[in-house]
């Protein structure tokens, strides 16, 4: 049953591959930078350039050129950067893991954040706490990454000395980066939560937990969490999406060696194999985060059957 | 041209490590194919090459060549290489290797970027056709002698044998890595590349061969890759960083340069540069020269140089300062509103026009063009500004009757090689007058370009001075025509800590971006 | 005489999502209904009453089967069409609270069906309103108020208000008075006997309460795991139920006598789970009089007596004239409510 | 209508918490309006005094009320004028997106079948669409306007939104006053206009308010890229997005235009509530 | 002494700025092994006295305005929160209305049913716990106890499920049981057997149980004695067998008349004319009932008729009761 599933989804997930990179070759295409007069170099004449993108193909038709480009993928060759003439495979690959690290470590922040300010907002809704909670939460959507990472960065790596200046290797490199990001994205998490929480307390069996004798704590984390958490989950589900397609300003802030950076520059050299590479990641981080989102759902909530 | 690391300590000493920040990633080692202000530098400790720069000036220098003849007709260079060189993993270097270097870069399946300059030597056409599989110009006489024909007298070409495009790579590694010899490069100079871990560092170390005894004074250079400046800048001045590659961030760069503390440290860097604004002469209203001139007019210098915290120097020609031909006594257009607005009431502009400005979109390029939108405002020209990526703004300029106006910041041209030559072809002459060219104002003066062409056959060593005077003429003519108003040559600064020194003469490798010489600095006691 | 409803072999099968077996929550019913005549319907929670009422209305798309409405079938009408068909047929859902829009007042709520049908202009729709509060005993001052304002029985005659609001043919109330107490359930029947008498509404009136269903029906009908076991005039059912689950069912129901307090012979176990209906006849796992015919055959309806009308569907009753039954049977004559 | 208008008044009326954020949306409107009389200079004038000597910023003072940009400009003028395109993006394109994002979301938790997943897959798709290729495609083919940076940003911000109106809207279809009304024969559209969405508007106020933030920021980095309001206009977004690097020498660059959207996505936060209670009768009594 | 004493319980709701009194001076009182049932029409308070006695009323919208409730001695009502959870689950056991929504969808029955013995710490082991649940399962019941334990709500039927909430009340062997309208969803047969099962284990345990019902019958089978509210004031208490047979209040009166039983004729059916009032609008003075009544007299609209013995365990609040 599940396997089935799962083979469906996984197939809806290829389309959706299909689909996310035929738009985005053509959109590629219509840029006007011309990567062969840029690995030509500013001093080539226009007959180089010319055999330059006769080299990399650029001379064929669009939908040719995307089969050849579909043709490669499927043997397992991503290309070569046109800036750095290296497999991307390569570049991106290395750049995964970082990404994948601190992702998981963010959306821990933004949940430990998030959830914990939501539940805490919904105990007593339109009291202080709550209203604290929710400037906050708009002051953390609307910052600045690069302040609040600047300033995190001044607090407990300069003045305190707690964490290192940037950098990557040590499980301790990771907290600054997470929890800028945890900061700037909880607030989502926050309201969401604040809100499921509202519909779930007002529920019968919270009552039931009560009268059974669990104090608050039982009836909050035990009882009432797991009820509000399914628009939790989806949430991470799509935000699984989002920070696999890179979160550069912090990145760069904290020296982070994520697929942002790099992300960042091919689109200001337009730098095509690159951006195909890890357009093709993220869109496979989201059907994998949304998949993952809906089979952790069956867990949360019992009563959910696959579809 | 650089000063800075003022405080020479002691006589250098051996030993230590280096870390120098870098925002962006290396993309690549590879000598036929790097051409950018931050992969310049590191190869030219990871190669040597025939000829160099004697430390921080324009003059040529012997390097792997040991000496070298020019024939009285000026086709013929004949070079006698250093006896002993070898590579970092112990392979000799011979002229063999010195022809395979050439032929890499001209070879159409390399798609170097520095392929053209090449293009005076014998046999490069047929190359470069794909008819021939090597330069019939370059021989090996014997192991340590190779001899360069060129096809015509070029005065450039030691200039461009001593670019990156002339290092000289070992043949068998480059044949065993093929595309990925960039991330493998084996060369002959000071240091050799021991670890890159994209996004994140490289390690040059010490190569045991490296033929200049005593050198490198460092074991070890870490390039630490991906941080932002800003906070490269903080890890210096806690003493995690030794160098900021990409320069002190322009947000600090009062802050640092007036605290005492930190100003001994600052590190001063004259580029051979220009930052110009272009204006596309094929089209309105810039098709008309008394426009242009107005615009040169109108153009206020000094309060953009104050934009930037004073980080350049007002300029009015095209050349900057320090390169041969700069012409100390040019005349240029002076700033003059009610001049520039009768200009444009002559060309018919009274009441004003309308045009774009293409901009890169990283500070302080965008505030420098809102400076020149609203001086260009007091002569009627309106101007809205496009802020773009840079692929996207070369591109624009490149496009025939796309971009009216382009300002170079950030994209500006700085020297292949110190000869005023560079500064011509590529960005002012017919031939960059095309679709993807550099020659963004579409400027095309067929006489001034006979001149340039005269000026570069002048190459005998007694020819320097007519040459220069040549083209001191075709960058006078040039700006007779204003296809250009140039703004300001650019200073750099950035920062080394005080574990690092050397000596100001030679810390520099050559007149670029911050070329620093990492053979020639030296670890201190950090006081 | 012409029926105002005739269904027949109705049937109705959920899929569950994801798993291969199916829930068959009504199985083959088939029964008429006059005008002006009232159907009870009885029977375990679970059973299936509430998915009849809703096939009734089209709620809900039979899996198989007709429904004949006002001389036309219902079952294929093309959706707008059917739209405008439930001007006449209306219902009462069971849970008052759940089934008004919580952001509409009892004003908004009884006028939407007029609106809804394009009624009358804005005043005669106002005045329809007041009218119908008052009609159902509440007043037409509370039109102002939300439902969270009211009581559980006050909102339930709003229910009512606004199913009657178009004059419909046909009322299907499903546990209507369920979740009331006794004096408002009191109000509510007079009030329900009170518009079958004025207007000549029929009902489908469904209910666990069996005192409720036999006060207000003419026929009875006993549902058990989607398939009628027992129907008749409501009398005769009530007098001498045949079915051993309609015998317990009366039985079961408690008598507000504190002096008659009994023991009563309680089926046993629970009902089975839709998802695996037993073989044979649905209750013989519960039954006490089942033997073996019962676990592999499923009965059929037929006549238990005498009287043709009344039929149960139950092994113990012979098998010697089932052959001569047709499927839709006959219905009561109405028993007249004073 | 009336009576609706009068709920409002008299809500707002006891609601002192309601009151301020009113008033405080509607001192934005009038800001971004009338700036051009507020304004004490032109929002592009570069002042000679505006610039220190060595070319900072001029923090504020008396002459600039609140200090000078990088330019030396009047950050009070460019803040003013700014409002125009921050709340035209913060409210146009986020409304455009929410609205789009919940008109799909409604109907692929309504109609569900093939249409429902058809809807799904493609917000899918949308997601894991790289926007920014996009934004710099448009920048390069089109001329930069206002309505380019709107259509971008309800592009990128629908799918969000759509994903939870549809979970939501599929949770509340079950509910049975929804059947109620279908059973008295009320078309689809009405049940959809009359009884799903006034439930939705809780969510869509949550969604909203928090996009209007990321609007804001959002069109700061497509102007960045070409697409959206090129300098010298001002938006508040792109006076944070040029200047945050001179956070430590310039924080009045960042904080005020950052507190302004701070504050007009809090004030719409809490109007939405107002509104919520006018519109949700159950939630009333319980404040 | 009493198992639960109540003595001038009363109870406001905050609605739109003010305070609505829901529930105003309800007292009564329930002995070991003693049923009582409390009847009354929808809305009088029935659901909010059970809840404000165990302190669950809704926290910030509800609030206790006056009164006691001694349970074994002890005032529910003063008691720390600590306290009451203490006592709630393990010496007073709840049942609630719908089983569906009263119970966690999330969790498996032997969760939630081992979860009443571990926030009290009474079985050692997870083991034990698991036997004690298997075993009040059966004791309610249920059939093949081991499966139920590992399934979830939303598998079982409504009967079950109404069994699994009796065994989590039951479970600690409490020795109040405050039963919410139990059987309301049911069908006869269900309701039937549960209430069956109640009052076979109310024998074994020897509880006091609260039953609150609108269904007379239910009262008439299972309660020895009765509360009659209206308007969230008690009216009338006695037993059962008074009440049936001579009901004094003019309100008990109407609701033993509007019952339905089997045999009714099928005329129309005697009820209460006008509807109850609403919180807000029942005026402070005079008896909430009077509006309705046939038999008020003056003073009924004046003085709220004080709560006085008509006989042996028999008391109205009336002025002017039903002879
Ligand atoms: N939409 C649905 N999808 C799947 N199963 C359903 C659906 N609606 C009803 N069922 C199942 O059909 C069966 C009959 O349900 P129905 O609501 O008709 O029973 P009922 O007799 O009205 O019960 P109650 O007395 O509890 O109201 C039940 O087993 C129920 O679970
Ligand atoms: N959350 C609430 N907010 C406002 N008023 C409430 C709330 N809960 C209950 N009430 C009021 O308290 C009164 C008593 O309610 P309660 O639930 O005790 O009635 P009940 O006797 O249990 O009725 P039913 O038989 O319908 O369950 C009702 O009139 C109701 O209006
Ligand atoms: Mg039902
Ligand atoms: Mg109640």
């Amino acid at each position: 049953m599940i396997g089935r599933y799962l083979g469906r989804r996984l197939l809806l997930g290829v389309l959706l591959l299909l689909g996310v990179t035929v738009v985005t070759f053509i959109l590629l295409y219509l840029l006007p930078a011309d990567p062969a007069r840029m690995i030509a170099g500013r001093s080539a004449t226009a007959a180089a350039v010319e055999r330059v993108r006769e080299q990399l193909g650029l001379n064929l038709p669009l939908y040719q050129q995307y089969l050849h480009f579909l043709g490669r993928v499927l043997h397992g060759d991503l290309g070569r950067s046109y800036m750095q003439r290296v497999d991307v495979s390569t570049l991106v690959g290395a750049r995964i893991w970082p990404t994948l690290q601190l992702m998981l470590a963010s959306i821990g922040f933004e949940l430990l954040l998030g959830v914990t300010s939501g539940i805490i907002a919904s105990l007593r809704p339109r009291q202080a706490v709550d209203r604290i909670a929710m400037v906050l939460t708009f002051v953390g959507v609307s910052a600045p990454q690069f302040v609040v990472g600047i300033m995190l960065l001044y607090v407990f790596a300069m003045y305190f000395n707690w964490f290192p200046m940037g950098g990557y290797g040590s499980p301790i490199h990771i907290v600054l980066p997470a929890l800028s990001l945890g900061l700037l994205g909880s607030g989502w998490y926050s309201r969401v939560t604040r809100s499921e929480m509202l519909d779930v307390l007002s529920q019968d069996y919270i009552r039931t937990a009560r009268a059974k004798g669990a104090g608050p704590w039982r009836t909050v984390m035990i009882h009432a969490l797991r009820n509000a958490a399914l628009p939790v989950v989806a949430m991470i589900g799509m935000d699984i999406g989002y920070f696999m397609s890179g979160v550069v300003v912090v990145e760069s802030v904290f020296g982070w060696p994520g697929i942002g950076q790099l992300m960042w520059q091919a689109i200001q050299s337009v730098d095509a194999p690159i951006i195909m590479a890890i357009t093709m990641v993220s869109a496979i981080a989201i059907v994998m985060g949304n998949l993952l989102a809906d089979i952790v759902a069956l867990f949360v909530d019992p009563r959910i059957k696959l579809r | 041209l650089l000063t800075g690391f003022g405080a020479a300590a002691a006589a250098p000493k051996r030993g230590g490590t280096m870390t120098v920040s870098y925002q962006n990633d290396v993309s690549t080692l590879d000598p036929a194919i790097g051409y950018d202000w931050q992969n310049w530098p590191m190869m030219r400790v990871l190669f040597s090459r025939l000829l160099t720069y004697k430390p921080g000036t324009t003059d040529l220098t012997t390097d792997l060549a040991q000496s070298y003849t020019v024939s009285p007709d000026g086709k013929t260079y004949i070079f006698k290489l250093r006896p002993r060189a070898k590579f970092g993993n112990g392979d000799s270097l011979t002229a063999d290797a010195v022809k395979y270097s050439y032929e890499r870069v001209v070879d159409p399946k390399m798609a170097s970027p520095g392929q053209a300059f090449f293009h005076s030597i014998k046999g490069y056409d047929e190359m470069v056709a794909g008819k021939a599989t090597h330069l019939s110009g370059v021989t090996v006489v014997d192991p340590l002698t190779v001899k360069v024909e060129l096809s015509q007298p070029d005065a450039t070409i030691l200039q461009v044998l001593a670019m990156n495009f002339g290092d000289i790579v070992d043949p068998a590694v480059a044949k065993k890595y093929g595309k990925d010899f960039a991330r493998h490069p084996m060369g002959s100079g000071p240091f050799m590349l021991k670890e890159w871990v994209p996004g994140q560092k490289l390690v040059f170390v010490r190569n045991p061969y490296y033929f200049e005894k005593g050198l490198p004074y460092l074991d070890k250079v870490v390039f630490d890759i991906g941080q932002d400046p800003l906070v490269a800048l903080l890890r210096l001045q806690r003493g995690e960083v030794d160098l900021l590659g990409d320069g002190i961030p322009p947000a600090k760069f009062v802050e640092v340069t007036h605290n005492p503390k930190w100003k001994s440290q600052v590190v001063v860097g004259h580029p051979l540069e220009t930052s110009y604004l272009t204006m596309n002469t094929q089209m309105k209203p810039f098709d008309d020269v008394r426009v242009r001139r107005a615009v040169n007019m109108a153009v206020n210098k000094k309060h953009i140089v104050r934009l930037i915290n004073g980080r350049g120097h007002p300029t009015d020609q095209v050349l900057p300062p320090g390169m041969p031909g700069y012409d100390k006594n040019y005349k240029g257009y002076r700033y003059d509103l009610k001049k520039a607005k009768a200009l444009m009431k002559a060309a018919g502009y009274a009441n004003g026009v309308s045009t774009e400005l293409y901009v890169y979109n990283t500070d302080p390029n965008p505030r420098i063009a809102q400076a020149i939108q609203a001086d260009l405002g007091h002569i009627g020209i309106k101007v809205a500004l496009r802020s773009l990526g840079q692929a996207q703004v070369i591109s624009a300029g490149g496009t025939p009757k796309t971009a009216p106006m382009v300002w170079s910041g950030g994209m500006a041209w700085v020297d292949d090689f110190p000869d005023p030559s560079d500064f011509y072809g590529p960005i002012l002459g017919c031939g960059s007058a095309v679709k993807g060219g550099w020659n963004w104002a579409w400027y095309c003066n067929k006489d001034i370009d006979a001149l340039a062409a005269k000026a570069d056959t002048l190459a005998q060593p007694n020819e320097v001075q007519e040459r220069l005077a040549l083209w001191r003429k075709v960058f006078g003519a040039a700006m007779h025509d204003a296809p250009w108003v140039p703004v300001f040559n650019e200073v750099q600064y950035t920062m080394h800590s005080k574990r690092v020194a050397a000596d100001p003469a030679n810390a520099f490798s050559d007149p670029g971006v911050f070329p620093f010489n990492y053979a020639r600095i030296y670890a201190t006691d950090g006081k | 005489m012409n029926y105002l409803v005739e269904v027949s072999e109705l049937e109705k099968r959920f899929a569950l999502r994801g798993r291969r077996t199916e829930i068959h929550a009504v199985r083959g019913i088939s029964f008429r209904l006059r005008p002006g005549e009232t159907l009870g319907i009885v029977g375990e929670s679970g059973c299936g009453k509430s998915t009849l009422a809703r096939l009734l209305l089209r709620l809900v798309e039979p899996s198989g089967g007709d429904i004949w409405f006002d001389g036309e079938d219902i079952t294929r009408l093309p959706r707008q069409q059917m739209r405008r068909r439930r001007r006449r047929m209306q219902m009462v859902f069971q849970d008052p609270f759940a089934s008004l829009d919580p952001r509409m007042t009892a004003g908004q709520l009884i006028e939407e069906p007029l609106i809804i049908h394009r009624i009358g202009r804005r005043t005669e729709r106002r005045q329809r309103v007041a009218e119908l509060l008052e009609q159902v005993g509440l007043g037409a001052d509370v039109a102002e108020l939300y439902p969270h304002e009211f009581s559980g029985g006050q909102r339930q005659r709003i229910c009512i208000a606004r199913a009657v609001a178009l004059n419909p043919k046909l009322l299907v109330c499903d546990e209507a008075v369920s979740a009331l107490d006794v004096s408002v359930q009191s109000q509510i029947l007079n009030l329900l006997v009170g518009l079958r008498r004025g207007l000549g509404l029929t009902y489908v009136f469904i209910s666990h309460d069996l005192a409720v269903v036999r006060y207000i029906s003419d026929t009875i009908m006993v549902m058990y795991l989607g398939q009628v076991m027992e129907y008749g005039p409501v009398d005769a059912v009530f007098s001498a139920p045949r079915h051993p689950y309609t015998r317990v069912l009366i039985d079961a129901v408690p008598v507000p006598d504190p002096t008659r307090r009994r023991h009563r012979t309680l089926p046993i176990g629970d009902p089975p789970s839709p998802e695996t209906p037993p073989a044979g006849c649905p209750f013989h796992p519960r039954c006490g009089e089942a033997s073996d015919v019962c676990r592999t055959t499923v009965p059929v309806l037929r006549p238990a007596g005498a009287d043709l009308t009344h039929t149960v569907a139950c092994h113990l009753y012979g098998a010697s004239c089932a052959a001569d039954l047709s499927p839709i049977l006959p219905v009561a004559e109405r028993v007249p409510v004073t | 209508m009336v009576a609706l208008a009068n709920n409002v008044v008299v809500h707002l009326a006891r609601h002192k918490v309601s009151t301020a954020a009113a008033l405080v949306v509607l001192a934005m409107i009038v800001a971004a309006v009338f700036a051009p009389w507020l304004a004490p200079h032109g929002p592009n004038i570069q002042f000679d005094n505006g610039l220190t000597n060595s070319g900072l910023p001029v923090p504020p003072g008396r002459v600039f009320p609140l200090g000078t940009d990088l330019m030396g400009r009047d950050l009070l003028s460019r803040m003013l004028y700014g409002a125009r395109t921050s709340l035209v993006v913060g409210l146009a394109a986020n409304a455009v997106a929410v609205f789009i994002g919940t008109v799909l979301g409604v109907v692929a938790g309504f109609v569900r079948g093939i249409m429902g997943a058809a809807i799904m897959r493609f917000t899918d798709l949308m997601l894991a669409f790289p926007a920014l290729i996009l934004a710099i495609a448009l920048a390069a083919i089109l001329h930069p306007t206002l309505w380019i940076v709107i259509a971008v940003i309800a592009l990128v911000n629908w799918t969000w939104v759509c994903r939870v109106v549809y979970t939501q809207t599929i949770a509340i279809s079950e509910r049975e006053y929804i059947e109620a009304v279908r059973s008295l024969g009320a078309s689809p559209l009405r049940v959809v206009l009359r009884h799903l969405l006034p439930h939705l508007v809780p969510t869509v106020i949550v969604w909203g308010t928090l996009g209007i933030a990321t609007a804001v920021q959002l069109e700061a980095t497509l102007s960045f890229l070409g697409v959206g309001v090129q300098p010298p206009t001002p938006s508040w977004g792109n006076i944070i997005f040029e200047n945050q690097a001179y956070f430590s020498t310039a924080p009045w660059l960042v904080l005020l235009p950052g507190i302004a959207i701070v504050v007009v996505a809090l004030a719409f936060n809490l109007l939405g509530d107002a509104l919520r209670d006018v519109f949700d009768p159950t939630s009333r009594s319980r404040s | 002494m009493r198992l639960l004493d109540v003595r001038g319980l009363s109870v406001a709701f905050r609605s739109a700025g003010r305070d609505l009194s829901v529930i105003e001076d309800v007292s009564f009182s329930i002995s070991r092994g003693e049923v009582v049932g409390l009847v009354g029409e929808s809305g009088c308070g029935k659901s909010v006295t059970a809840m404000s006695i165990l302190g669950l009323l809704p926290a910030g919208l509800a609030r206790v305005t006056g009164g006691e409730a001694r349970f074994e001695g002890a005032d529910m009502l003063t008691l720390s929160a600590r306290e009451l959870r203490a006592l709630r689950g393990l010496r007073i056991g709840t049942i609630f209305q719908e089983p569906m929504t009263s119970l966690n969808p999330t969790y498996t029955v032997g969760y939630q049913l081992t979860e009443v013995l571990k926030i009290h710490r009474l079985a050692g082991s997870r083991r034990a716990r698991a036997a004690a649940a298997m075993d009040m399962l059966q004791q309610v019941g249920v059939t093949a106890p081991e499966r139920r334990m590992g399934q979830y709500p939303h598998e079982l039927s409504g009967g079950i499920r109404q069994r699994v909430m009796i065994a989590m009340a039951l479970i600690a062997q409490p020795s109040l049981v405050v039963a919410d309208e139990p059987t309301t969803a049911l069908d006869a047969t269900i309701q039937a057997q549960i209430l069956d099962l109640l009052r076979n284990l109310n024998d074994r345990i020897d509880a006091g149980i609260l039953l609150i019902t609108h269904d007379l019958g239910v009262v008439a089978e299972f309660c020895q004695r009765v509360l009659v509210m209206y308007a969230g004031r008690v009216v009338e208490e006695t037993t059962v067998e008074a009440l049936f047979a001579r009901p004094r209040h003019p309100y008990s009166r109407g609701l033993l008349d509007s019952t339905l039983r089997l045999d009714s004729p099928r005329s129309p059916l005697p009820t209460i004319a006008g509807s109850v009032p609403s919180p807000g609008r029942r005026g402070a003075a005079g008896c909430h009932f009077c509006g309705r009544c046939a038999r008020a007299v003056a003073r009924c609209r004046v003085d709220v008729p004080p709560f006085s013995d008509v006989g042996p365990l028999h008391r109205v609040a009336c002025w002017n009761p039903v002879p």
